[in-house]
């Protein structure tokens, strides 16, 4: 597959908005839909479609091998030890739920401290803040560097003998850093703290291997990885998921049901209750395909390439300020233009069919940080073309027209 | 759409160079606003004499032209209005808003409607319609004295 | 709309099953998509996808607006008061845990008991059951009668001073008994109890008036309803979602963010966490358009004549035994088959292409009540005939043929 | 494939008149296993002597067509095995079941192997596998004398 012409692969850019080719530079709120993705839904409603795991007819068992299938390519994908390491879950947001709700529930008492970053989207921050009213815990951030950095010293300098967790981001969606993960992750083990990754942003963007970064749980959003809405993924190492207690509780993960008590079924079951996003997993495949057909490698270079050249374009263009400077940067280029609010320059970029985020991007605390209100934030997917940054950079300039008018 | 029609001249001019952007002095009523998904945020001062004029109206906060520009206008227009008026004028504004073509209302002259009628052009920028609502509500929690800030719960 | 045509807009039924026609009596478990439905999920990602809420560009206003939208009609659908009282989950299993969770949380202390009955499904037992072991309340069970129905009566001998909620299904998926809610809603309200109904079976196959029934809460699944999978509704009266805390954290769902402390959003968004299954519930406004094109009436007056051909049909079948006798009953047609296993029978089915489904349908309490190990369910939707129940019926003689060789 | 593949005569024969359904008496070894997601249940006894051979083996349970044949040609096939041919004899079937084309062991003549391949149709009905397999993964926590009850956990 041609990197150079991997937009073909995206229906969605034969249309039009407001009469101009559409330059999607929001992926970090969510990627498009390559076409073999798309068509797998549809050819699984229409020629295939059937619950999952509880009939014993043909579609059912057709659709239960389809399903169990994208779990040992995520698996694969990840380089999980084990198929079962992979829990479905509804979003990156229902994973980190799901081990903050589990874990307190079994592991956290009063005092106890959970160290998160200043960094942290609103889903690695609100889930833990939970435990703080119901358990008496206490959340610590570590914090950023002058370029919205999190080091590995600001990490070790923040735990304290009561820290019982550290929960971080992978990548930054406001300053694109990319954090030292390994490092840190073998920092918290040697002091016994087990970590989660909110790997949102770092696994459309970057090759993972799990046991590589030996991580104990990591949260993908699969719509931000070509995937489609309404699933995630919840990597967790085997003994975490044996030994935590279930989370939501429904059909198909039980093993016996009496009136006086309940006892539950093996992984994956256990932490999949209800009826499943079958055609949604099964439709994942085909992103995790996709993914594996260009090559992360190539993707890695591509949006690293494409990332350093909009750096330069937005540098150069004096009236930009780029939030954060990290050494280590991903796909996201954050930035605010003097006199203009973050709002108003995306949508006068929107008249141009350059679509880009503007706010807080659900990371209040950063922002407060960094003393900014709202930030306008443009962010990289397979698709974009160093045209996209130039197209970007014209309709920066219109705005910049506009208000000095 | 004209991306005209939402940035027009008079709304980058309020934008820019807000008026009745102070702190009104010995004000007698005041409220707080913010719009936490853009970070705009407002607060009011009033100050409402013994006719229950207002005879000052100011404000100080941060936020995107339109919610700027629609602080800015609102606060001109209200002075010297009756809080019955003030009523009339913020219902009448937030349905031109939200759906009708037009101002209503008698109150005020046709240059002054034209003036509001700027602010119309979010009807086409769903969301940015609370940008120009903002100053308006936390003007509604002023008048009521509220002491809670305007779309903000307490801390849990 | 047709109701004899209905079969045609359901693509699925162009392939063949083991070179058989497609006899699909398995809608109780999921139900077929029609091919409106499964063309706005392909319209969606190819022409107009973007995430929801968050962003302001063009793309994103125009997803928010057609995913409010479906809320709308949904609350329209059901006859609620306020859109803001439709929160979209990921199933009835998760509809049923939010409310557990939280009216747990917030209401039960130690001794307080939750009313469920024999006919639960394991998602609307499983919820509660944790509340057990975390707060310290009873489970009651109301009791069937021998027809395989819950009376009145029965939830009324059940209710005790210290019954905190009732939590009861619409219709049963096994036995098929539909619950006088209204009645038992009432009952309920005059001693000052909210009632759950776990509508999963109901929500298809019969019209709902929110208001009507007056019910604090009903849970739907919408890929039993002609839906994407991935979905769920969680109805809820206003009070009550003003009332309980919020359920899962994280983005799009909070008001402001502190270190110290956060303030949660209003409505719907309090309970909407995260990244939402936007196609699908775009998707889903499909799925109530096709139930209105059809009508509510016409699709109970035809499944009713369909389900009571099919009583006949088995009845007159000497070898069948039909589980439960009640008098308003439902689109489901339990059965056993003096010795001859259910899985048996559904395996040998199976080869015909009629496709239903063996096991306890995650009833287990109700399995044990009745003796039973296992049953073979025929289940029936808006798509399926008379001759279905003739296959159904041959294929049964078939299954004797094998085992009397 | 051909449904006769899996309802063969001697399985129907087998799970209509299931040999060795008693109870053992004097039986030293025992365990229940349980597959919830069928109903499925066996109860395997066995009596085994002072030189480690089976002297007798019988199971009780209720099931379907298929795990009670498989139940019943396994104890028919079992009776005076040692101990480690019954352990050699386990994991053959079971990887016969899973992916292997026939059984390897040569413990048992070609006569019994026919017997177990009858089984083997499951091959082509995965969620029927575990039907196939129960008695035999039951009869392996008998001998280990495991005291709980095989795929059951305690309840919660
Ligand atoms: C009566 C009943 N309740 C609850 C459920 C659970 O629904 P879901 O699996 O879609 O969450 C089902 C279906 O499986 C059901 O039939
Ligand atoms: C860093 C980060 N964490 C968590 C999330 C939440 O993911 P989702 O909304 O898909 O659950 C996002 C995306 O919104 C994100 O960018």
């Amino acid at each position: 597959m041609n990197i150079n012409n991997i937009k073909k692969q995206f229906p969605i850019f034969n249309n039009k908005v407001h009469n101009n080719d559409l330059v999607y530079l929001d992926s970090a709120n969510s990627s498009q839909k390559p076409q073999m993705v798309v068509d797998r839904i549809y050819d699984f409603y229409t020629k295939e479609f059937s619950n999952v795991g509880r009939s014993v007819h043909y579609l059912a068992v057709a659709a239960t091998n389809l399903y169990e299938n994208t779990r040992s390519m995520m698996q694969k994908y990840i380089n999980a030890k084990d198929p079962n390491e992979i829990v479905f879950t509804k979003g990156a947001t229902e994973a980190i739920n799901l081990v903050a709700n589990t874990f307190g529930q079994k592991f956290l008492r009063e005092g106890d401290e959970i160290l998160l970053t200043e960094l942290e989207h609103h889903s690695n921050y609100v889930p833990w803040h939970y435990l703080r009213k119901l358990k008496g815990i206490k959340i610590n951030f570590a914090e950023i560097n002058n370029d919205g950095e999190i080091t590995l010293e600001s990490i070790e300098k923040s735990i304290t003998p009561k820290t019982k967790m550290i929960a971080i981001t992978h990548l930054s969606n406001v300053t694109g850093a990319i954090l030292p993960i390994k490092e840190i992750t073998s920092l918290a083990h040697s002091k016994n703290i087990p970590i989660l990754i909110d790997g949102c942003q770092g696994a459309p963007h970057l090759k993972l291997d799990m046991q590589d970064i030996d991580c104990d749980f990591y949260a993908i959003s699969c719509h931000k990885m070509y995937g489609p809405t309404g699933l995630g993924v919840l990597y967790a190492k085997k003994k975490w998921l044996d030994t935590l207690p279930p989370y939501q509780g429904g059909g198909g993960m039980i093993r016996e049901v009496k009136k006086e008590g309940i006892s539950f079924g093996d992984l994956p079951n256990k932490y999949e209750a209800g009826t499943m996003a079958t055609a949604q997993v099964i439709a994942f495949g085909e992103s995790i395909k996709f993914l594996n057909q260009i090559g992360i490698q190539n993707i890695e270079k591509h949006e690293s390439e494409l990332t350093k050249y909009g750096e330069e374009v937005l540098r150069k263009n004096n009236s930009v300020k780029l939030v954060g400077n990290p050494k280590n940067k991903g796909s996201v280029l954050s930035f605010t233009l003097d006199g203009i609010h973050a709002h108003d320059i995306a949508t006068i970029l929107d008249e141009d069919g350059v679509a880009i985020r503007a706010g807080h991007h659900c990371c209040q605390i950063l922002h407060d940080k960094l003393g900014l209100s709202a930030t306008a934030r443009a962010s990289l997917g397979v698709y974009n073309t160093k045209d996209d940054l130039d197209k970007l950079n014209e309709s920066i300039n219109k705005c910049k027209k506009i208000f000095d008018r | 759409m004209d991306l005209k029609d939402l940035y027009q001249e008079i709304i980058l001019d309020h934008g820019k160079n807000p008026r009745n952007l102070r702190k009104t002095e010995n004000f007698n009523k005041d409220a707080k606003g913010h719009n936490p998904l853009c970070g705009d945020k407002v607060h009011i001062f009033l100050k409402i004499d013994e006719n229950k004029n207002i005879s000052d109206i100011s404000f100080e906060g941060s936020g995107c032209a339109i919610s700027m520009a629609s602080a800015s206008i609102m606060t001109d227009l209200m002075k010297e209005k009756k809080e019955k008026e003030v009523k009339e004028l913020v219902e009448d504004f937030l349905q031109m808003i939200k759906e009708s073509p037009e101002m209503k209302t008698k109150i005020i002259n046709e240059n002054e409607k034209t003036k509001l009628m700027s602010l119309s052009g979010v009807k086409q920028y769903p969301m940015r319609v609370k940008c120009a609502t903002l100053a308006w509500h936390t003007l509604t929690s002023a008048m009521n004295n509220s002491q809670e800030e305007t779309n903000t719960e307490k801390f849990d």
